[in-house]
């Protein structure tokens, strides 16, 4: 158990300490340092991958140094911690490939792969840790990088976007903190407690705030629209992968697993989220640039990933588990595939656009793929995702919300296949981009592929998205 | 049963799909493997005919599980899905040829095959929905690779399917919660209480839209102009009437105990007439081949779903009977209008004319076909829907009135199309049309004389497939042979008469058949509501996205508000503050003594009180 | 060896001037070496090296041992002086003024040890006065009339604060017959009721408020900072108003008063200087005036730890090391933050915050130093700043003072919406075509950058260590 | 009360009121100077030397060199400037003499009844340099430093105004 416990300090530290290296690299040369890039991000994958095996059995391992006053460095690597690591940092590995090919022809590029792994490093941290003032370091971290990220070209109106960001999300981080203060005097120690216990509602509230504002949920969501003017590997790192994930996964963390929720807390959650859904699919609908359409579709999706969370249920745990995984995977090729039509046509307006699938047939073909997977059509993976979810939320009582979802499901098919019509279909009006980089347009194909592959090979991510959520209720109950 | 056999109808053309795709080019082999693929699925469709078997396996955990079952419905179901396309692809053998894009279409077309196959095998609602669902991509890619701009037409068949699609899902997991299992042989759910009537009217939609029922149906006239024609005649006319009356039979059926006292029934019922009308008043105005077969596609349904919804087994059998029906001659108009296509470069009936001389099997198949569809007997449109004019009378006769109605305009418009299309005055551009090859006449052929079969001899299909379906529920009824009541019957036949008189006297005033119906489209009242609909303003697609539009710009609202929040509100509050500080800070340092004395001041007096 | 600390400057400054000015040449490496030196005693402490030495520190009264609070003080000034001495030598090039003003940094030193060392109001106030002086020198030293009405400012304010502390010392000395701390503390245990010995904590802490700056007693702080040179304002924001004002705040309150007497006033004071320095911070274009609101602001964090300390208990003991851990941070970020303006004022002549931009790419150093000073100094981890507010939060927060947390938590999002005004207004963005030709800054400069910006994360993620080490027997030490 | 007693009271009217009243800011910084030593004395002669020093150091040495450096940040009045100065400053201060003279006639005449602690208070020192060098050395080095202060800003800031100027 030992080399296990270490394998998890490597995880987590490999890709932060590692990042630092990273801009000395790059002085000595361009090629080395994206090479280490790739094998920090790979580091965190294929150490996760090697932790699945216990997390199947049901086995917690542990990493632990007590620091006193109840701020612990406690690691930990549950089926639900696993499950969001491999998630993240797979779909973080191919974003990195894919960024070689996207961020090779702009300034600043040392800072970015520093941005870009400290980033992953930061998610690995905040996904295993086992400690409420741990866990918020690393999710201060992950909002430093993203503020960076955002702002990465230096555009007046780009990084005000940037800090925009940041301020809304240390905004609801300092609530969250507030939240767990509060915790951490109930409970002498700022541990995560074993055993459930159950929190006040005025912390649950602030902590609340924290993970929506993270989640990008109303009503803190649109600093996530607006911070799609970071380059696309970025938003699609933002959005797809790891940045809306975190609020989505602390919510699980804290409040199924560890935390018994005051009541009808669960339901508020809902209503919020069904807010969102619903309020970000219609603004999806009218809105013109690209990428904030996907961002839209983003915010959009995490209300029904907190759907199934805050269902409670196994179905609907697991469901919000495998909506994680589908929707990195496929929300993540929309954005890079938004990347190499903005590569392509250099704009991002989709009324400018138009009949670009006769010069990018393999990216329409993949932005559709991804968009179905979204939308949840099988035998992609969004589909089980929203089957579960949804059926998870009715399960629970909650039929009115249900239907909410369904018109945001509904308007998710509508935006989703407006902006394909108007970007790939029709008259071209001039702007016909080429084809991206090998590289790129590979990346996107993969990640289409892992689209199909995390429905049609259903059985094994589920089997371990069932195994953490019998754990984190086996826990709860 | 062996688990081979079980997942054969889905693996055969799953594969057969999956190799044709990269076939590009024009080799001629994708033609020979589709239909090998076919033509083995057909086989394995009757050798399982009479077996009965189950099939299990984990999937996804929560009791989400794969469930397959073969008995006889879906068995019969099979084994019809099996034959047309394997008549449709030898249709396709030829007039795909030339096509680039005929591997997508034959691929397409293998896994639409493969997917209608697992989810009529399926017994477990999510498995059910997984194939019911992945229809989506392949009915979007089939459209998609017709002429150009067909996309958009794809674009809006799947939004109208998949948002159907999703109701269908929200239903099935009402009645999953409800009835405690996703295993539909063991679902039996009552529909008496509103949670139960609303998870059978979500699960109905699905069913219905796939069907093309109306207010679901608006893609399909599109498609007809956009998409290859062999689409028409597998997907919307075959397989998706198929698929989704058996799924609409399963769920009044099996799932749901639909009962003629439900508020349910009439629902249907009501549907299934609107249906019928109006799109029949939309196809009788129709100038072209294809356009004015599709509307029909969309009217037959509204008989089915009519049928089904009175709850009656006589209606039931008369649904079920009429779908299978159905899509025979719908398959066979449609591939009689490939023909056409084929041969005569066009199917807009303005430039058609008197090819009945041309292409006389053809023709003599669409004789056969469009008088099955308007039910002149002895064809089996006719047994169908007398069955379903016995069931809709016993309900309330303002249905029957519907469907005879629907009969009149039907038997009017192939009046029409077949005046127009086959007689008349021949076009100079016609002189080169010859027959079409034999590839393409002989599934016509076989579907002609099916079409004959099961209405000489409709006992075979009714005793031994479709009566079998209601199980017990046929309390001892014997459908087969000639209906019962001969009232009836004699009211068909005058009302078959009347369009004839209708149309003689139409084209006999306005000297051609393709205005024979003119004094119809131009009627004083009809004709505004023609203009409209022709202007797509009953377009339920068209509403749909105007209420969409409403709710997303409420959305905006809400969203643009709440930004102001952000970057107006917040912002300005703080500056507000900040300038008022900034104000007090004058820089004369007397006040900032000031300040310090007062605030000293105020400290000392703290400290003493 | 502590009393080295005041004798030493004094010597030096003696042997500068010797007549010929044979030593002149040596002024900045002598400050230098001082204040090395400085550093070196607060991280390590010798016992009695010198029995000589012994003698003379019983001589000046300065036996009491030595406790962590002034161990930081007394590094934080090692550490400023250090810092302000190299932008001096990067900033001042004429070698008259260079030595003139390291002159009087001498006597600042030799001040603020003072400040430090004495256990004795009425000598605490003196060596605040020989701070002062100094400070209005170094202010003026420019010579230019934004410096003299800066130096003007802090000296009619200081005055004020002299006239309260003087009458504040009068009265306790009324009551004690001597100025020296127990003994004050004595009599004041001794006669808690009486209304003289009230008016007396209420003016002599009011006086302290004044020279740290606090709202309301806060008006010539940004004048002063901003109208300084760049190294005087390095020295003055980092760590003169800092020993001046709250060090002797933290001295009266922990060795003489008893902080619970005026506890409340101190949280009233922090939580208003906190918000009033923040808001005000926003709308700043000059970035020295930002920062010096921004100091404002960081103070009341400060002494609302102080006032916390007041509430007693663990939650308190928690409070007070919390607020001297953030008067490290402070001292450290603070600095480094006017360092950065420093350069910047070196490349474009200014600190007008409106004629900068996109400087990122052409100051690299300066640019990554001051965003991470920047975000150390809003709270984000996991770099130093945030664990003195965390441990600030977590024990306002057991005290009861629930109001006061949240206050403090959500003035946090203030301190880094101006702080990120300041990056994105000069760092962080497109590089304006007039800056095109600006260059890192010079050497020295960057040397205290990289360090400080070293110090600022090192003491942010080896948390654990200076825990441990450091703020836990600190905790206990009082 | 003794003859030096009334002498040294008398000089320290008269040497206060002058501070006052000049209105040349470094004569009146040379008054406070010598006002504060003037009250030294008294002190001393009231038997409370620690005051004494405190006085000494603080308004004798302290006060005036920081009033010394402010004085050097200032503007120097031109010469024709100077006596409509003086003729305000008089109008402004005249009653403060009388004043002053009023109060010691009252105060030595009707002493205040405020009641004091009994301070046991430190034994009473009367040699000044013990003092200086016994108790308070870290004091006398303080206001070595600040008299050197002083030095420096009068030769930093007096000689940068001066070559502004020029």
């Amino acid at each position: 158990m030992r080399s296990q416990n270490l394998l998890l300090l490597v995880i987590v530290l490999a890709p932060v300490l590692g990042s630092l290296l990273l801009p000395l690299t790059g002085a000595v040369s361009a090629r080395l340092r994206n090479a280490l890039a790739i094998l920090l991000v790979l580091a965190a994958v294929v150490g996760s991958a090697l932790l699945v095996p216990d997390a199947m059995a049901g086995r917690t391992q542990t990493f632990r140094a007590d620091f006193g006053l109840g701020i612990n460095f406690a690691l930990k690597a549950d089926a639900l911690a696993v499950f969001m690591a491999l998630a993240s940092s797979l779909i973080s590995a191919i974003i990195l490939i894919y960024s070689t090919g996207y961020i090779a022809h702009y300034a600043n590029q040392n800072e970015y792969y520093l941005m870009v792994v400290l980033f992953l490093g930061a998610m690995m941290g905040l996904v295993y840790s086992a400690n409420l003032i741990l866990l918020y370091v690393f999710w201060e971290i992950t909002a430093i990088c993203s503020w960076r990220l955002i702002g990465f070209f230096r555009e007046p109106m780009q990084v005000l976007r940037a800090d925009k960001a940041f301020l809304v999300t240390v905004f609801g981080a300092l609530a969250m903190l507030l939240g767990f203060v509060m915790l951490g005097s109930q409970q002498g120690s700022f541990d995560m407690p074993s055993a459930p216990i159950s929190v006040a509602l005025p912390a649950a509230i602030l902590i609340l705030l924290g993970i929506l504002s993270k989640s990008a949920t109303l009503p803190f969501h649109t600093w996530l629209p607006d911070a799609g003017v970071a380059p696309s590997p970025v938003t699609a790192l933002l959005h797809a992968a790891v940045l809306v994930k975190i609020g989505v996964y602390v919510y699980a963390r804290l409040f199924v697993v560890s935390y018994i929720p005051p009541e009808g807390f669960a339901t508020l959650v809902m209503a919020v989220a069904a807010t969102s859904a619903l309020v970000s699919a219609g603004a999806a609908l009218l809105e013109h640039d690209m990428k904030r359409i996907i961002a839209y579709s983003t915010i959009s999706q995490i209300g029904f990933i907190f759907l199934g969370l805050a269902a409670g249920n196994e179905l609907g745990l697991a469901g919000a588990l495998i909506y994680i995984l589908a929707h990195g995977f496929a929300k993540g090729g929309l954005f890079l595939c938004a990347g190499i039509i903005e590569h392509g046509t250099h704009t991002k307006d989709i009324r400018q656009m138009g009949g670009l699938l006769k010069t990018m047939p393999v990216t329409a073909i993949v932005f559709l793929f991804c968009a179905f997977s979204v939308m949840g059509v099988p035998p992609l993976g969004g589909f089980f995702g929203k089957y579960m979810v949804i059926s998870a939320a009715i399960n629970s009582g909650h039929l009115v919300l249900g239907l909410v979802f369904l018109l945001g499901a509904f308007l998710t098919v509508l935006y989703l296949l407006r902006l394909f019509n108007m970007v790939f279909l029709g008259e071209s009006r001039g702007l016909a981009g080429p084809e991206g980089t090998p590289v790129m347009v590979g990346s996107v194909v993969v990640l289409a592929a892992l689209a199909l592959a995390s429905g049609l090979a259903i059985y094994w991510p589920a089997l371990l998205a069932n195994q953490a959520a019998s754990q984190m209720l086996g826990i709860a109950r | 049963m062996s688990a081979i056999m079980m997942w054969a109808p889905i693996l055969i053309p799953l594969a057969g799909g999956l190799l044709v795709l990269p076939m590009r080019g024009k080799s001629g082999l994708r033609e020979i493997v589709a239909l090998l693929a076919t033509l083995a699925n057909l086989v394995v469709a009757i050798a399982n005919f009479n077996s009965v078997g189950t099939w299990t396996g984990q999937w996804v955990g929560h009791g989400l599980d794969i469930v397959l079952l073969n008995y006889q419905f879906s068995a019969f179901i099979l084994a019809a899905a099996a034959s047309f396309a394997l008549l449709v692809c030898l249709f396709c053998f030829r007039f795909m040829r030339e096509k680039t894009s005929a591997n997508q279409f034959f691929a397409y077309m293998l896994i639409s095959l493969a997917m209608v196959d697992g989810a009529v095998l399926a017994d477990h609602l999510v498995t059910l929905l997984f194939f019911w669902e992945g229809l989506l991509i392949t009915l979007m890619g089939m459209i998609a690779i017709g002429r150009p701009g067909a996309f958009k037409t794809a674009v809006k068949a799947f939004v109208i399917v998949g948002i159907s699609d999703l109701c269908l899902m929200f239903g099935m997991a009402m009645a999953g919660l409800a009835s405690g299992t996703l295993v539909m042989s063991k679902m039996h759910l009552p529909v008496t209480d509103a949670f139960n009537a609303l998870a059978f009217v979500l699960m109905m939609i699905g069913a219905i839209a796939k069907a093309g029922s109306m207010p679901f149906h608006s893609w399909i006239p599109d498609a007809a102009v956009d998409a290859p024609l062999p689409f028409m005649a597998i997907l919307p006319a075959s397989l998706e009437k198929l698929a989704g009356i058996y799924l609409l039979s399963r769920i009044s059926l099996d799932l749901f105990q639909l009962t003629p006292e439900s508020w349910l029934s009439p629902l249907l019922m009501i549907i299934g007439a609107v249906t019928i009308l109006l799109a029949v008043m939309m196809a009788l105005i129709q100038k072209d081949y294809k356009k004015l077969l599709s509307y029909h596609a969309i009217s037959q349904v509204g008989y089915m779903v009519l049928g089904i919804g009175t709850a009656l087994p006589v209606g039931i059998i008369g649904g079920i009977f009429h779908m299978i029906n159905h899509a025979m001659y719908k398959s066979c108009l449609f591939l009689t209008g490939g023909a056409v296509e084929k041969q005569a470069g066009t199917t807009d009936l303005a430039k058609l004319g008197g090819l009945a001389r041309k292409m006389p099997i053809t023709f003599a198949c669409f004789f056969v076909a469009a008088c099955s569809i308007s039910g002149v007997p002895p064809f089996n449109g006719f047994f169908s829907k007398e069955l379903l004019y016995d069931a809709a009378l016993d309900r309330h006769f303002i249905f029957y009135i519907a469907a005879l109605g629907g009969s009149f305009l039907t038997a009017a418009s192939f009046l029409k199309l077949g005046h127009a299309a086959y007689f008349g005055k021949r076009s100079s551009e016609h002189d080169n049309v010859r027959e079409a090859p034999i590839t393409m006449l002989l599934p016509m052929l076989v579907i002609a004389a099916a079409c004959i079969f099961f209405g000489v001899h409709n006992s075979w299909p009714l005793r031994n497939l479709i009566q079998p379906v209601l199980g017990a529920r046929l309390e001892g009824h014997d459908f087969a042979g000639w209906p019962h009541s001969m009232r009836l019957v004699w009211l068909t036949v005058a009302v078959l008469a009347g369009a004839i008189m209708n149309h003689i006297a139409g084209a006999t005033v306005y000297g051609s058949g393709i205005n024979a119906v003119d004094h119809i489209h131009y009627a004083p009242l009809l004709k505004p509501i023609y203009e409209q609909a022709e202007r797509r303003a009953f377009d339920p697609y068209e509403i749909m996205l105007d209420v969409a539009a409403f709710i997303a710009r409420g959305a905006w609202s809400v969203d643009r508000a709440i930004d102001w929040v952000y970057n107006r509100l917040a912002v300005g509050a703080a500056m507000l503050g900040s300038t008022f500080l900034k104000l007090l800070h004058t820089g004369d340092y007397a006040l900032y003594v000031a300040w310090a004395l007062a605030g000293a001041a105020i400290v000392v007096w703290y400290m003493v009180s | 060896m502590r009393s080295l600390l005041i004798l030493l400057p004094l010597a030096g400054l003696i042997l500068l001037n010797l007549p010929g000015g044979l030593l002149a040449g040596l002024a900045l490496p002598a400050v230098a070496a001082l204040a090395i030196f400085e550093i070196v005693l607060a991280v390590y402490l010798p016992t009695a090296a010198f029995p000589a030495l012994e003698q003379v520190q019983q001589l000046l009264h300065l036996s009491t041992p030595l406790d962590s609070l002034a161990r930081v003080l007394l590094l934080s000034i090692g550490i400023v002086m250090l810092a302000s001495l190299l932008v001096l030598h990067a900033t001042v090039k004429a070698q008259r003024r260079r030595f003139n003003v390291a002159n009087v940094l001498l006597i600042s030193l030799m001040g603020m040890n003072g400040v430090v060392l004495v256990h004795d109001l009425f000598s605490l106030y003196v060596f605040l006065e020989v701070t002062s002086v100094a400070s209005f020198v170094l202010i003026a030293s420019s010579g230019e009339d934004t410096g003299l009405e800066g130096a003007f400012k802090y000296l009619v304010l200081s005055a004020v604060a002299t006239v309260l502390m003087l009458s504040g010392v009068a009265m306790m000395f009324l009551f004690a017959g001597s100025t020296d701390f127990s003994a004050v503390a004595a009599a004041l245990q001794n006669n808690s009721g009486q209304l003289l010995l009230k008016i007396a904590i209420g003016t002599f802490g009011c006086g302290l408020l004044i020279k740290g700056g606090l709202v309301p007693f806060h008006g010539w702080l940004p004048d002063a900072y901003q109208s300084a040179p760049a190294a005087i304002s390095v020295l003055l924001a980092g760590v003169v108003t800092k020993v001046s004002g709250i060090y002797a705040l933290f001295r009266l309150g922990i060795s003489v008063v008893g902080l619970q007497t005026f506890s409340p006033v101190l949280l009233a004071v922090g939580a208003l200087s906190m918000v009033v320095g923040a808001l005000l911070a926003l709308r700043q274009n000059s970035l020295k005036r930002l920062l010096a609101y921004s100091s404002v602001s960081q103070v009341g964090y400060i002494v609302l730890g102080l006032g916390c300390a007041g509430m007693g208990g663990p939650a308190g003991k928690l409070g007070l090391a919390a607020a001297i851990f953030h008067l490290f941070n402070h001292t450290i970020f603070k600095t480094l933050l006017f360092v950065n303006s420093a350069a910047l004022e070196q490349r474009t002549g200014t600190s007008d915050m409106s004629v900068m931009g996109g400087l990122g790419s052409r100051m690299p150093i300066t640019s990554t130093s001051s965003a991470i000073a920047a975000l150390s100094i809003a709270g984000i981890p996991p770099l130093s700043g945030f664990w003195s507010k965390l441990l600030l939060i977590i024990a306002l927060w057991q005290a009861g003072l629930y109001a006061y947390a949240s206050l403090a938590v959500f003035v946090s999002v203030l301190t880094l919406a101006y702080m990120l005004t300041v990056q994105r207004r000069v760092f962080f963005g497109k590089c304006r075509e007039d800056l095109l030709s600006a260059r890192e800054a010079s050497g020295g400069i960057v040397l205290v950058e990289a360090a400080l910006a070293l110090v600022i994360i090192g003491v942010g993620v080896l948390m654990p260590y200076v825990m441990n080490s450091f703020l836990l027997p600190l905790k206990g030490g009082f | 009360m003794n003859a030096l007693d009334v002498v040294l009271v008398a000089a320290l009217v008269v040497s206060a009121t002058m501070t006052v009243m000049t209105a040349r800011l470094l004569r009146a910084v040379i008054g406070l100077a010598i006002t504060s030593a003037i009250l030294t004395m008294i002190m001393f002669r009231l038997a409370a030397p620690i005051a004494g020093v405190f006085e000494l150091s603080v308004c004798a040495g302290l006060i005036p060199a920081i009033f010394i450096s402010a004085i050097g940040l200032t503007r120097r009045l031109a010469a024709e400037e100077l006596p409509a100065r003086q003729q305000e400053r008089l109008r402004r201060f005249w009653p403060l003499p009388v004043l002053l003279v009023l109060a010691i006639i009252v105060l030595t005449q009707w002493p205040l009844p405020i009641g004091l602690p009994d301070s046991q208070g430190p034994e009473p020192v009367t040699d000044l340099s013990t003092l200086l060098w016994n108790a308070r050395p870290a004091d006398l080095l303080a206001q070595v430093a600040l008299l050197l202060g002083g030095a420096f800003a009068v030769v930093m800031l007096v000689k940068n105004v001066g070559r502004e100027h020029e």
